[in-house]
């Protein structure tokens, strides 16, 4: 499945992007696993997934806290640090 | 819902009197205009600025989905909120809201409300420049803006 | 106590943008700027005006005092409040509150605060016009407002 | 003792006068004797103190609750409706 991913603040900085079109592997069904999954992929998404239990995710563009959340036919995942607006 | 939130992100400074007039023109079923505005602070003179980033999108349909709370929860006759991006002085202004209704509590409800589910719910991010030219960071998010949000739960 | 209440009684209407750049211009301290507007409602059209009378001196004086309690409560960094008298057709301003303050609680609760003290203490009485040129007679007060004042009882 | 005495709002309109310069006889020590005098006034005075459980009273503008605070000293006392400002 190819989703857009989207990362905003320290993890735009860290990451070196904004976004980025990926092929999620089978094993990829919920949020838990595509955090799984971005701790092997490579050192800095996995110093970043050191922070995972405060990192926010929105699905085509609504939170989603469930960390069991299916991404099955989503086309847009942002993840993000807690919002700091106002 | 006849009422409609007005919601803009935008990197331009607002006008408050002409943001309440377009609320309130030619009505006469209005008791109460409340706003609030949201400055950013020098912390001293330790920050030249902030700077915001945001969810272009997510942002607008956020707000907008609190703002229809607010109006259904406290009687609103009329919400709307411009929120800013970009780099940020100290002094200026980040954020507005205002909220109108036929009484006063209502209308101070209403803006306090948007303004706590903003604060923790929308999708913005602030970063410091500081005055000494370093990289100040992103702001981290505070307890005290999810505590704020305790008073709505019923 | 350095900061000092802005409180003015008068006739004309006021500029909200004007006001607000009184209490914040040139300052980086100020994070949060709470203003609440009351306008004379029509009351369905069968409202042609209300009549504000006022008890000269006192009015001032007991607006000051009551801004002072708040600037003190609350931790305010300024606070103003203007009152008109005299006749106001539906529409119209009747009272501001600017509350300006660091964070936006504060200034919340400053306005908010004033407001309900404003309304069952200030020596100010309305009188409707109607629109079929009857005289509406003088405006009771209501047991609302009372009641609003026990939420800032301790 | 000669106090200025002030009205307002409907007790203004109904005693015909916005204030007035009176000698308070000796008797009125409070501001409970002053209303006891108002009734002995005339008619329009009477009927007026008909509502003195709701009026306000101000003693050189300040508010006063209390109907045994005493008028010695005072020079202006200001008798008026509840307030319904803002």
């Amino acid at each position: 499945m190819t989703v857009k991913l989207v990362y905003f603040a320290w993890l735009r900085e860290r990451f070196g992007m904004a976004e980025e079109q990926v092929e999620l592997p089978e094993s990829v069904k919920s949020v838990s696993d595509l955090f799984d999954w971005f701790e092997t992929r490579g050192e800095e998404f996995a110093n970043v997934m050191e922070h995972r239990d405060i990192l926010q995710v929105a699905i085509d563009q609504s939170h989603v806290q469930d960390r069991d959340a299916l991404l099955e036919g989503v086309s847009e995942i942002a993840i993000f640090p807690p919002m700091t607006g106002g | 819902m006849s009422v409609k939130p007005d919601i803009r992100i935008q990197q331009a400074d607002f006008d408050i009197k002409a943001e309440i007039a377009k609320l309130t023109q030619g009505r006469t079923d209005i008791g109460a205009v409340v706003t609030f505005s949201g400055l950013c602070r020098g912390e001293g003179d330790t920050l030249s600025a902030l700077e915001l980033e945001h969810y272009p999108g997510m942002a607008e349909a956020e707000i907008t989905r609190i703002a229809e709370q607010a109006i259904e929860r406290f009687g609103l006759l009329g919400i709307s909120a411009i929120h800013r991006y970009g780099k940020i002085k100290p002094g200026e202004n980040i954020v507005l809201v205002i909220a109108i209704s036929p009484h006063r509590q209502a209308s101070f409800d209403g803006a306090n409300f948007l303004m706590d589910y903003l604060k923790t719910r929308a999708p913005f991010w602030k970063k410091e420049h500081k005055s000494d030219g370093e990289d100040g960071g992103w702001v981290d998010a505070k307890d005290a803006d999810d505590d704020a949000l305790a008073k709505w739960q019923d």
